[in-house]
């Protein structure tokens, strides 16, 4: 039976679905419950915007609250993954991975590597990401690219409802340590999701919208961007898009990715992170060298800045990629061609 | 006025006077301005908390430096930053005191020694030691304060800044702004030693504890460390116990404070009330010496807000400028 | 015997005597393996210190979990790690504990307990937090025991843990090696509290201070904390004061101790010498005893040796197995 | 007048040039002097491999040994660069950035662009990177990409003990935070080295080797290794090749590059990083996008595999790019014509 609900909704409903299938997933967070040791009502808060609201109800003491120390509590998260548990931890926005790096780097990626195959981390990160909230430099970065660049991690970044039900149940039934992106204007998004559990699998794309042009590449925010962008080419110049929605950075569905670009020729990929060493630059980089052949024109990248997050709307509004920018990216592609 | 029981003098004692009904009617009309839908982001209010950083700030001049919070327009405006570039700041506009590009977490200015609100717990702390530090290379008599909650004082990086301050003997005081809540969140549930007193001693750091709404106590245990970290005596610890009238931010339902909690507090914990009362009672001022203030502070707010509503917002060009000192 | 003074039997006497001596030699023998350039990058060698881990260990099963350092070798032998397989991981051979991925700072063996030695100082800290949040959702009754030095016991990660430990009622155990130095910096100069109780009781933590080189006083205050921490009674410290008779590292010049610092050390304190001593003289262990030990150890000891070095290389297929596990 | 001297033994000139130089540089870090507190000798490490040996004679207190507190002594860098001074923190390894990497990523690279302009933070952190050292997962990282990838810090990474001495000099003169990355491999390489004091101005690539048929790009470890497999190029085949050492990574001197590319039409890029959002991809990218006529084959990456870094030495060995992994990719980027 599938409904309209909001993002936030299908995340509350995967982690209430895999906690009732798996008794060894908890819940770790600041405020995941709220009120604690507060002379007011139980599960206060549910998260800083609500995502756990009302599964104390549910799993009770699985939620658990947390001091303000994220490198003890990602790290207890860690350490709990190692001795056989489920973990998911939130970290409220990943701008804050500053204070707790060395648990996700060092220990948690490394773990399975340095001993020799010998340890299993089946933990859960999941983190708001992304600007557009008008929450500053310090609270609406990506970092996506800093995660996917860490061989051991598994990065996820939903861009709709139903997948981010999908993915985030499997990120908790995934035997590796898994950062899972919350891109917290997408929140209220809605789409249709089924009430009962499914899993995407990791490294499959999802291919939104068949075209023979060009192929417009995203994850998260940016796939809408580049479905705007994809309907406004087919209205106004005719031009028919790919769009491939990423839903996980690592691992990445090269092949879906490659298989496009050497039917459209055209590539323009769509990072809401910072341009370098960015998800744009690696993926422009991996079909360069192994489709080159296939490239009818320079392939394009759409991104942030080489600034951080202004905080005033109208500086903000410009740092996110815009349909405009795609647009214009697009046709880069279409007449580079002569250049070429 | 011969007979007066304070450490400070009739105008100093207007001069705290007016920045805590500055910082309090800036908050107030925050909170009103924000339910209008007119700002952006988040925003939390230091309503509640004046006698702190007020008490505090006024031992301090533009060589000592502060290292403040996500909860920092007290701070700002008790260390002398504009409230107009505050305002504008907060408006996102080009006139603000970081041209818009901050907000309200990010409010800085250093020719005043603030160094800047923080929207990362504890971040203060590390700072502020680099502050003691180079002060005292300089010989400059300069201290450093960093501020943090009862929340952030379980950060690593606050912890870390005790003993690095303790064995360098920096002039650098740790304040831990305890307002019983960090987000939703007790203090008794989050922070595992009763006194932070207790804690700072785990550090070998001298720590005291005071009422924080309580402008004289602040004033009087502030000065006291204060003054001996500026002559040398190394860095310490304040706990002051205070009230946060608003939620966590602009938006909180607080259904986690106990019912009329809020209410009680602002009947008995006020901090304007209570500074008034005593120096009223005490006949140092008289209730017309600060109901000029209240008049002249309304205006000044009314002003900021006006001017920051008419303000320029930021152009396009500011999007790229100001990454790199060259850039 | 009838009349044994110890609060262990015989055989675990006899046990606590061949773990120590088997620290020993084979941190003797690294010693003069590495010097002949046969051993690759960084070892921190135990010696001296091996009380402490034996002391401790001899309360714990492999349902209880540890979390060790960068000189983790003792750690790993008295919680039950192969020393054939330790010696091979230090060789970088495909028969070491990690398949020779690990070395020396990365030893683990989770079927015993052993989480890992660790390169990053504190980093165990949070980890066995964590070993102790599932022993508790288990009920298992297993602890989690992290050993830091005096160094290390200024990292974040430590301090932060302490406070989440005592806030959730971990069966978490906090063990500050204290051996003085932290490479050649002096616990004095880094460290701003004279005891480590005292760091502790910051966090609301119970502490005891005990001689690390004394194995019945280690053994015994680890027993009481262990068994409070088993039965709910939640974490705590406990600071060993030890001896590194070796550098920092191998190839440490050592200019920082004093003169003759090392020999005195050797001569005075020795864990070893000190429990030989202690149960000769209380006539319930003869010299023959541990002779007969001594001799069998140093047999294991050349055993690991001489297969770590005529065991396999692992093969370039290895470099890119075990990143995920579906890799 | 210029001797031979090591890589190592420039640092530590360009530290004491500047120190004399200017009384507001002042060096943080733990054990760069060493024997604090302890019975033996003073100056008793100058670092944990020496390289700060001698400086503590020559300027005292200047220099400052710190607890085992990253974030606190790293932050406290940071902070007395925006109070005025020039610190240069030495962080041993830069794997270690994960226990202090907020003061970096959301302090020092922020406050200029958070605070409208209106601050400025001359701080340098010095850290080693790099693998080959036996030193294992956690002590032998490149992380570069990471670093390269926030806006606000420049990222600088020598090759040789000249651009050692010159490239520090100036990252203490920069008014930007800096991330200065010492390969540990390099230290006890020895170039001619004048004794005066020179700064090299950052953005400024070097061209080591000049030939017509194909460009090699590498930063650190990686430009010995192009230069070897260039030599053997020239030797066995009788390819030419331009060997670019990028010296900066952020900013980076993106017209020598693209000048060379569109000059020769082949791209190899030589990064010891891992691959995903790596060094390697960004410039691939970057000169596919702006250069994409004048490429004749697919550019190539060469990098260190999406792994750990693993202590056996033969597997370390197999770790890094090799000469081999290099000529090869050059081989790609010839018969690669064919294929386009
Ligand atoms: C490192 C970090 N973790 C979490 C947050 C999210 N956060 C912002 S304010 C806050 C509560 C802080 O409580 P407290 O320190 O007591 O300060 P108060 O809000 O009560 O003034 C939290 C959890 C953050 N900004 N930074
Ligand atoms: C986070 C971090 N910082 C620095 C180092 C480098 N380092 C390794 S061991 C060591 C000294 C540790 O001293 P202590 O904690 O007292 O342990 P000990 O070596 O005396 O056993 C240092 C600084 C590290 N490995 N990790
Ligand atoms: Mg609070
Ligand atoms: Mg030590």
């Amino acid at each position: 039976m599938a409904r309209k609900i909001s993002f936030k909704t299908a995340i509350n409903e995967a982690l209430d679905l895999e906690m009732r299938r798996d008794p060894s997933v908890i819940l770790l967070g600041e405020d995941i419950v709220g009120g604690a040791g507060a002379p007011g009502e139980d599960d206060a808060w549910g998260g800083v915007l609500g995502v756990t609201k009302g599964l104390y109800a549910k799993h009770g003491n699985r939620l658990i609250d947390t001091p303000l120390s994220e490198s003890a509590y990602i790290g207890a998260a860690v350490g709990a993954a190692a001795c056989g548990m489920r973990p998911v931890a939130e970290l409220m926005f990943l701008d804050f991975m500053g204070v707790c790096f060395d648990q996700i780097l060092n220990q948690a990626a490394k773990f399975k590597y340095m001993f020799g195959g010998k340890a299993k981390t089946p933990v859960v990160i999941r983190a708001m990401v992304g600007a557009g909230f008008r929450a500053a430099a310090q609270h609406s970065q990506m970092l996506t690219p800093m995660f996917t660049h860490v061989p051991g991690l598994k990065v996820v970044c939903p861009s709709n409802a139903y997948d981010a039900k999908g993915l985030l149940i499997q990120s908790i039934r995934d035997d590796d340590p898994v950062i899972f992106c919350e891109h917290k204007n997408l929140y209220a998004h809605e789409t249709e999701v089924p009430a009962e559990s499914y899993a995407i699998p990791f490294g499959e794309a999802n291919l939104m919208r068949e075209g023979r042009d060009v192929t417009i590449v995203g994850y998260g925010l940016t796939v809408h961007r580049a479905m705007d962008a994809a309907d406004r080419l087919a209205r106004t110049e005719r031009i028919e898009a790919d769009v491939i929605d990423l839903r996980t950075l690592s691992p990445i569905d090269w092949d879906t990715i490659i298989e496009s670009v050497e039917s459209t020729g055209r590539l323009v990929v769509v990072d809401e992170a910072n341009p370098r060493c960015s998800i744009a630059s690696d993926i422009v980089a991996f079909v360069t060298q192994n489709a080159f052949g296939a490239l009818k024109a320079a392939p394009q990248m759409v991104t942030a800045p080489h600034t951080p997050v202004p905080f005033s709307p109208v500086l903000e509004d410009l740092y996110i990629p815009s349909v405009d920018a795609v647009t214009a990216a697009v046709g880069r592609t279409t007449v580079a061609e002569l250049v070429a | 006025m011969s007979n007066n029981p304070f450490p400070l003098s009739r105008d100093d004692l207007l001069k705290a006077y007016r920045t805590m009904r500055t910082i309090r009617d800036f908050e107030e009309r925050l909170h009103v301005e924000f339910a209008k839908g007119d700002i952006p982001g988040f925003v939390h209010l230091y309503a509640g908390e004046e006698a702190t950083a007020t008490g505090i700030m006024m031992h301090l001049t533009d060589v000592d430096r502060i290292a403040s919070t996500h909860r920092g327009h007290g701070h700002c405006i008790a260390k002398g930053v504009d409230v107009h570039e505050m305002m504008a700041e907060i408006y996102g506009k080009v006139t603000g005191a970081c041209r818009g590009k901050g907000g309200s977490m990010h409010i800085a200015d250093l020719s005043k020694g603030m160094m800047g609100a923080n929207g990362i717990l504890g971040a203060g702390a590390p700072l502020i030691c680099g502050a003691g530090l180079a002060a005292k290379f300089r010989g400059d008599g300069g201290v450093g304060i960093t501020f943090f909650g009862d929340g952030a004082s379980n950060q690593g990086t606050v912890l870390e800044s005790m003993n690095l301050a303790a064995i360098w003997n920096l002039p650098v005081i740790f304040v831990v702004e305890n307002n019983g809540y960090a987000e939703s969140t007790s203090v008794e549930y989050a922070t595992a030693v009763d006194s932070y007193v207790d804690r700072a001693a785990g550090f070998g750091l001298p720590g005291v504890t005071v009422d924080g709404t309580d402008f004289f106590a602040v004033h009087e245990a502030a000065g006291e460390i204060i003054r001996r970290a500026r002559t040398g005596g190394g860095p310490a610890l304040l706990e002051c116990k205070m009230i946060r009238f608003f939620g966590h931010f602009e938006g909180d339902a607080q259904t986690y404070k106990a019912k009329g909690e809020n209410e009680l507090n602002r009947e008995t914990r006020d901090c304007l009330k209570i500074f008034g009362n005593r120096v009223t009672s005490a006949g140092v001022l008289a209730q017309g010496d600060l109901d000029l203030v209240d008049r002249e502070v309304a205006l000044l707010i009314d002003d900021a807000v006006a001017s920051a509503k008419s303000a320029p917002l930021p152009t396009p060009a500011d999007l790229l400028t100001d990454v790199y000192v060259s850039y």
